[in-house]
């Protein structure tokens, strides 16, 4: 029972005025998401948020400044989980040294990546041929 | 960033328009904070009933906006936030650090 | 500069719930896109409108009742113009004959393709290798 | 179909709780009609006022129970209805056909 229910790919620009899609695209699959035994407001919020920072992260800090650079996102969703795909073109960095923001001491930035890792199930980022992916994985059961 | 401001009892009240603070507008909003605070406005009253939805970079601009008021010793105070805006706030522990009003009528009459 | 600056492929099954995650995809590219010169307000309905009608006529006339059958959609997005293809596995139509509805005589059916030509510049519909396309264009200069 | 009923003076009136009408759930709100008018409830008012959305299938739910209505010789009216939903029945000329009035005070008040 693995067949993919939806699957969504959307590439754009590397400009923060497309992320308002993004989100919204997360939020409304959310909605439409059958046998969810969770919180679905909750749901929408997180897709929506996780979508806008891994995009975000990917036109921020994996753009050499091309006009024409682009990030392609896809979204696939089975029975089982949903998975979120953000591909760049940057030279990428080492999830694993990301820390938790110290919250007693909070800063203006580094709090995306704290996000999708508490409300996903499974973060990695991998260099591949031409860039690198941000796969982002949240069970259903 | 789509935001007006009002001057209402010594308070520079910032009615925010937009339903969605991302990184595509939130630095917007940091430069309104700024801006008032360097023309000697520190006493903010930001009227987040709009915002439906606030991303970590939308977290920066008002931890920005704080930071800065407090250097000034002005207010810096949030009126009207949806749940699942509080719910952003609590997360990340910024509930104990901003000062939050249910709306604008409960900022304005709260004592410093 | 015909380089696509947004591109969007969505895969759905034929289940009419997805209807408002296509419309919806089709209102908030329409709200993004620059140097739009007409109503912005008016081509966000029009585009979720034509993405509903075009998605329900794959789901309702072309699925052979086959509930892994699913419909593609993608809509490709330049400087020049907006292009939508909508995908299905059915037995095809001739589009030529579907005539304008008779609104002296309104029925209950036939307005989809109407409101589709009405709102756009050009439909056409071609049988391709395992199904048919119907392709729509807007231009946008 | 999300939408509740009430009777008001005579008149049923189907509160349409949803904000777009498409090919999902036209069927659920020509459903509501049918039975109104077998149960012998044939002055309807739909209240539209959430609806920004309707596609053609909407239309057509909205044309059953038209003609549905007018066969018991009862009224079929519009209230509330949004500027884009208007401009559909005009494109369709289906505002020569339907009774619209702004809202349900309105509706309420016309005389047949
Ligand atoms: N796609 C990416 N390419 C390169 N570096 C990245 C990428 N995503 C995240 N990073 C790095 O990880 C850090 C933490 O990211 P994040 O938690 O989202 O906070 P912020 O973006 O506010 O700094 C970033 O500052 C950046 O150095
Ligand atoms: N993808 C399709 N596959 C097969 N037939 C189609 C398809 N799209 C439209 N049609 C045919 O064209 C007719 C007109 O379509 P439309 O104007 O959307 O009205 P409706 O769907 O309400 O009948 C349909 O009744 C159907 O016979």
């Amino acid at each position: 029972m693995c067949d993919p229910i939806i699957q969504v790919e959307v590439i754009i620009p590397t400009q923060t005025k497309y992320l308002n899609l993004i989100g919204s695209i997360g939020e409304q699959i959310a909605k439409d998401l059958e046998d969810y035994s969770g919180d679905r407001e909750a749901l929408s919020y997180h897709l929506n948020l996780v979508l806008t920072e891994a995009t975000a992260n990917a036109i921020k800090h994996a753009n050499y400044n091309d006009p024409k650079d682009t990030v392609r996102i896809t979204i696939h969703i089975d029975d089982q989980e949903l998975n979120i795909k953000v591909y760049d073109h940057g030279q990428g960095f080492d999830l694993e040294k990301v820390d938790i923001p110290d919250f007693d001491h909070p800063k203006e930035g580094g709090m995306g990546i704290f996000f999708i890792r508490t409300f996903m199930d499974s973060v990695t980022y991998t260099r591949i041929n031409d860039g690198n992916v941000l796969e982002i994985i949240k069970y259903l059961k | 960033m789509n935001a007006n401001l009002e001057k209402i009892n010594g308070y520079s009240v910032v009615n925010v328009l937009e339903e969605r603070i991302d990184a595509h507008n939130s630095a917007g909003l940091k430069e309104i904070f700024l801006h008032l605070i360097e023309q000697g406005e520190a006493d903010i009253i930001v009227q987040l009933d709009r915002v439906r939805f606030i991303d970590s970079s939308g977290l920066g601009a008002l931890l920005s906006g704080h930071k800065n008021a407090m250097a000034k010793s002005g207010r810096f105070i949030l009126a009207g936030c949806k749940q699942q805006v509080v719910s952003m706030f609590e997360l990340t522990r910024l509930n104990r650090i901003f000062e939050i009003y249910v709306d604008l009528t409960e900022a304005l009459g709260s004592q410093n």
